[in-house]
């Protein structure tokens, strides 16, 4: 950090702008919008607001075609969190955030953190925050320091949201060579709350005062968001002073005490807003921006952690566990003394103005006074000219998979990191907390029972880079198309999606076409599941050294329960039930597991994707379901058939007798679109007068036994010696 | 054989939460006298060695397991015993 | 009979103890808050699992001295039934209330599962709606739930019969499998797992519902007698 | 004022978890040299008084609040700063 400031005519011959990640043609756009040379904390909110994290400069093209509305949606992408209607005077607020590059750099606070933020997104909507669900990518290479990321990645996301109380009841853990240098963290919370409680982050009114509580501002974390928005150096060591560190417990009576305003203080509360990206600029300028005010801070009033903060490093800072408030005149001391009766220090910093002027005010000097538009609305937007990716012009040719070993192949399968069961690591997240969670991490989707209701909700967070690098737009829409899967079944009917855009260097014209494209194939799909995207976050930049991840949009989708008896389970339930397949199975094999498997790659083009067979077959099972005819379901995805039987079998180590027209290779085709479903005897009639030829009947749960007799080849084991392998794999990799 | 004493602590720019609910606990039971708590890790190491061996491994030790130096500093002092 | 259940700053399972011990099982009670210096007119304390003060030092550390806390032991020095279950249990053991302490796991990672219990004395206010060595599946959600007792202190517990529930799958390190144990006059118990979480059958099951009726069932001959 | 310098240690009956871990990973890595670890924690803190008066004081908070007597053991140092 500068010790002296530069003054604006330095600041313009010298360029510090640059180090910040603006771009020459971006500051002079500011200056001549501006009138005159900005200073030097003028310069530094333009280069955190004008960052992609703040700005979206260039994603905002891509969110554009986003499908964001439908009759239930009550509020979509803009605010903190975007919110749906689910009945009985309730909605259901959700939104997904990622914390990678600071995983990367620090994976135990960054993942703490990242847990942190996206629940203050949450309750400064005023909902009370009910779940979270974690979606982590990391390399396949389990050297010291992968495991020791794994490792502290999953003990950070513990350790917040033990420590707060909130769920962790769904998530996934993906295992790629893409991810070695750049692992993903994702996180995303679910609320509840009454309809008519919702807030929005806004500071309206003259006079009104705005409100500065929770945890002091530090060094910590200074422009992090203009980090967030630059590639890795491999060589760079300088971006460690941005670590930040999480206190779960300022967090838990910060929830607390801002859903006693939103709910005991309509009368006093104009708007409220967490501080994330870009700190404290960041959430007033978009407060003041969005209700079309003005606003004047004075930066002396801020509670400091160090002595000496420049006013750069007070709005920058991303000092974590703070909360900005609108509160109307008059109102102030009620706040300040809820806030002193939960032991958090909150101060009256600025006002609401006249105008659209933006002001700060450091030791008596104006430090900053400029159009609060500057900083919002003005900044440009980008596109790159969009360019076909060298290996999608030419794919490989389809993948045909010679099985010599069935035995043995299937075991390799069910031990492959991306297959074996991930209980040695969720279970270190606390899944119960609350006590409304019907389904923990295990099954297809969380299920949270809520409260006062007669519902249930149902979560799922999902993402497949290694089939959107295959084919961006068909893999985008699988992704939505699985997300959905999981929570149809568990009996839920999809609502609506969050995401998170893990993504490359957007100014390379293939990042961005896999941007576009795979917006393309979301876009069909969620309006296909009638699942509008209601709020999301986008993290480009994955790069180190100039190599960019898998295109890897995360999708988190939440669904609604009508019916709290009508919940299903994966697991097999008793031996006599019987085993259906719905869904077609073809041959195919680009992509799958099977093909890591047998060549260390995934190539070739993608098939057996069917979005309107996909909403069929989804449809019937939800019926099904619904009509209390199915007792245990799950959808087929990575690993097909061979790894699906074995995650229902494992729980209560039952077996499955099975007669099948499926060739071997079949049994670990990854045809989309599929699901396993049993039946109890006395339901085999009713099911199949409403399945009809939709679902074929594949054999009948056992005891123990595994048998099973395909079209070119049988097996013959014991349930107990797969899922042997399946529990226990990961955890011998990661030890 | 050297006992190195290995003394881990946050940097001053880092929040300390552990310290912060130890000053607030204190300042609540009108202990007024407690003017800073700082919160650290101590470690004893016994190994067997020359001094300047044993000094790199200490080092190297502290740098890559005991703290994390994104955000902590760390200084030990060798002992012969 | 009414319960109280305390709650600490930063504390997140007293609504669901709440819930258990009042929605549930039936039973009147209120949360009462730490800050609070009463327990006037309660013939049951809960002291709840979670975190408190974040807690940072040591699990229940800081939580000792919330001014709540010398009315609890007041409370329990008159005989009246306390119950900390997770950081209540932890809280409990540092406010010196029950002997020994809750150390790390010995794997150092915070564990989530149900856990298979036995109920080894079915003789206490806790555990009396028990068969004498019945089996039950609680779960369990800590990162410092091994217990650790000095050799004396062991030997005493187990002399005593204090020991209430032990793991038939030791999943922490805890001396003697001790999951659960009641101070020497019996009427102060801690455990490490969660019954309030095991009440409700669409949650997963109901063996810890047992815990609750026990208590109301003890408490019904002796109604306000810890007043 | 006075410095107080705190250890906080596990009495030496009681199995340290933390340093298990960290002597089995020196000893997977090869580091045979190293013949034991213990692991606690430091404390430095700032106090107005008279000597005996914060001498008294540490040994409170030592005794009720930094160490679980339980399992652990403390010492201090007070310096005049
Ligand atoms: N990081 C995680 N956090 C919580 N739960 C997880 C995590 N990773 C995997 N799980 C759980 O493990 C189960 C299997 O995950 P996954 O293979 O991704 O399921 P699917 O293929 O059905 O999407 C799911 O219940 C999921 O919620
Ligand atoms: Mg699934």
């Amino acid at each position: 950090m500068l010790q002296t400031e530069l003054t604006p005519e330095q600041i313009r011959d010298q360029k510090p702008y640059l180090q910040l990640g603006l771009t020459e043609a971006e500051y002079n756009l500011f200056a001549e919008r501006l009138g005159r040379l900005p200073n030097y904390t003028e310069m530094g909110l333009q280069s955190g607001m004008w960052s992609e994290h703040c700005s979206y400069k260039y994603s905002k093209p891509i969110l554009k075609t986003f499908w964001t509305k439908n009759d239930r949606v009550l509020m979509g992408p803009g605010e903190g969190a975007g919110v749906i209607r689910i009945g009985e005077g309730k909605a259901v607020v959700f939104k997904a955030e990622s914390h990678n590059h600071p995983s990367a750099v620090e994976p135990y606070e960054g993942a703490a953190t990242g847990i942190g933020g996206i629940i203050r997104d949450i309750f400064s909507i005023g909902a009370k925050p009910v779940a979270s669900l974690d979606a982590l990518a990391f390399g396949d290479e389990f050297d010291a320091h992968n495991k020791n990321l794994i490792d502290q990645v999953v003990a950070g996301i513990g350790g917040y949201g033990n420590a707060i109380g909130i769920p962790t009841v769904a998530g996934e853990v993906q295992f790629d060579p893409g991810y070695q240098k750049n692992p993903l963290v994702n996180a995303m919370t679910v609320g509840v709350m009454d309809e008519k409680d919702i807030q929005k982050g806004k500071a309206a009114g003259v006079g009104n005062a705005i409100i500065y509580v929770g945890a002091k501002t530090g060094r910590d974390g200074i422009n992090g968001a203009s980090f967030a928005s630059a590639e890795f150096s491999d060589a760079e060591d300088a971006d460690r002073s941005a670590v930040q560190v999480g206190d779960p417990f300022m967090e838990k009576l910060l929830t607390d005490a801002c859903l006693e305003v939103t709910h005991d203080h309509k009368d006093a509360l104009v708007g409220i807003q967490d501080m994330g990206a870009a700190g404290l600029v960041s959430s007033s300028a978009e407060m003041a921006s969005k209700a079309g005010y003005g606003m004047t801070m004075d930066l002396d009033l801020i509670p400091q952690r160090e002595p000496g903060m420049t006013p750069f490093e007070i709005m920058l800072s991303e000092s974590q566990e703070r909360m900005l408030l609108c509160i109307r005149a008059g109102h102030e001391q009620e706040i300040l003394d809820l806030f002193k009766g939960y032991d958090l220090d909150a101060v009256v910093c600025g006002r609401v103005e006249d105008g659209h002027q933006y002001r700060l005010l450091h030791h008596g000097e104006v430090v900053c006074d400029i159009p609060v538009s500057l900083l919002t609305d003005d900044v440009p937007t980008y596109t790159t000219v969009p360019e076909k990716p060298e290996r999608l012009k030419n794919p490989a040719p389809d993948f045909e998979p010679v099985i010599e070993d069935l035995a043995a192949t299937y075991k390799q399968l069910l031990a492959m990191p991306n297959i074996a069961s991930k209980r040695s690591l969720y279970r270190r997240y606390d899944a119960q907390v609350q006590t409304n969670t019907v389904i923990a991490p295990g099954g297809d989707a969380g299920v949270i029972r809520v409260r006062d209701t007669h519902k249930a909700l149902a979560m799922t967070a999902d993402s497949n880079g290694r089939l959107l690098a295959l084919d961006p737009e068909i893999g985008g829409a699988i992704t939505v198309a699985e997300a959905a899967r999981n929570l149809v079944a568990t009996g839920a009917e999809p609502l609506g999606i969050t995401d998170c855009l893990n993504y490359g260097d957007p100014s390379k014209p293939e990042v961005y076409y896999e941007l576009q494209q795979s917006a393309k194939g979301i876009v069909a799909a969620t309006k296909k599941f009638n699942t509008p995207v209601i709020s999301g976050n986008v993290s480009l930049y994955n790069e180190t050294d100039h190599h960019g991840i898998h295109p890897t949009p995360m999708i988190g989708m939440v669904g609604l329960i009508e019916d709290l008896t009508a919940i299903t389970t994966v697991d097999f339930k008793q031996a006599g039930d019987i085993v259906y397949l719905a869904g077609n199975t073809g041959d195919d094999y680009n992509g799958s597991s099977l093909q890591y498997l047998q060549t260390g790659a995934y190539a070739g083009r993608l098939t057996g994707f069917d979005l309107e067979a996909e909403k069929q077959t989804q449809d019937l099972v939800l019926t099904l379901i619904r009509e209390h005819l199915v007792n245990a379901a799950h959808d087929l995805s990575d690993g097909g058939l061979a790894a699906a039987i074995v995650e229902m079998g494992a729980k209560r180590e039952l077996g499955l007798i099975a007669d099948t027209t499926l060739t071997t290779t079949q049994l670990f085709s990854e045809t989309q679109g599929r699901f396993l479903l049993t039946v109890k005897p006395e339901d085999q009639a009713a099911f199949e007068a409403i399945a009809k030829d939709q679902a074929v009947q594949l054999g009948v749960v056992s005891t123990g036994d595994f048998d099973l007799k395909l079209a070119d080849g049988e097996l013959n084991t014991q349930m107990s010696q797969l899922t042997t392998i399946y529990s226990e794999a990961l955890a011998c990799a990661l030890k | 054989m050297f006992k190195a004493k290995i003394y881990v602590n946050y940097k001053p720019s880092v929040l300390d939460p552990k310290a912060e609910v130890i000053k607030n606990t204190l300042s609540r039971l009108g202990q007024t006298n407690v003017k800073d708590v700082t919160v650290g890790k101590y470690f004893e190491v016994l190994l067997e060695g020359d001094r300047d061996a044993v000094d790199q491994q200490v080092d190297a030790l502290c740098d890559q397991m005991l703290a994390n130096v994104n955000m902590e500093a760390y200084r030990y002092s060798l002992e012969e015993v | 009979m009414k319960a109280a259940v305390l709650t600490f700053p930063g504390s997140n399972c007293d609504d669901d103890l709440l819930w258990a011990v009042k929605d549930i099982a039936g039973a009147d009670a209120e949360l009462v808050s730490a800050k609070s210096e009463s327990l006037e007119g309660f013939d049951l304390v809960l002291v709840p699992g979670g975190f408190s003060y974040g807690d940072y030092l040591r699990s229940g550390a800081i939580a000792k001295f919330a001014p709540i806390m010398t009315a609890l032991k007041n409370f329990a020095d008159n005989g009246g039934y306390v119950l900390g279950i997770c950081n209540g249990f932890q809280i409990l053991t540092e406010a010196g209330l029950l002997p020994g302490a809750l150390q790390w796991n010995t794997s150092l990672e915070f564990i989530c599962e149900p856990e298979p219990l036995k109920v080894v004395n079915n003789r206490t206010a806790f555990s009396n709606q028990y068969a004498q060595n019945q089996a039950i599946t609680l779960p369990i959600a800590h990162g410092e739930g091994n217990y650790y007792a000095d050799a004396d202190t062991l030997s005493e517990i187990e002399a005593n019969n204090q020991v209430v529930f032990r793991y038939a799958d030791n999943p922490n390190g805890s001396l003697n499998d001790i999951a659960g144990l009641t101070n020497k006059a019996g009427n102060v118990l801690g455990m490490m797992p969660h019954p309030e979480r095991a009440v409700e059958a669409l949650l997963g099951g109901t063996d810890g519902l047992g815990v609750f009726q026990s208590l109301i069932a003890a408490t019904k001959g002796a109604a306000h007698a810890a007043n």
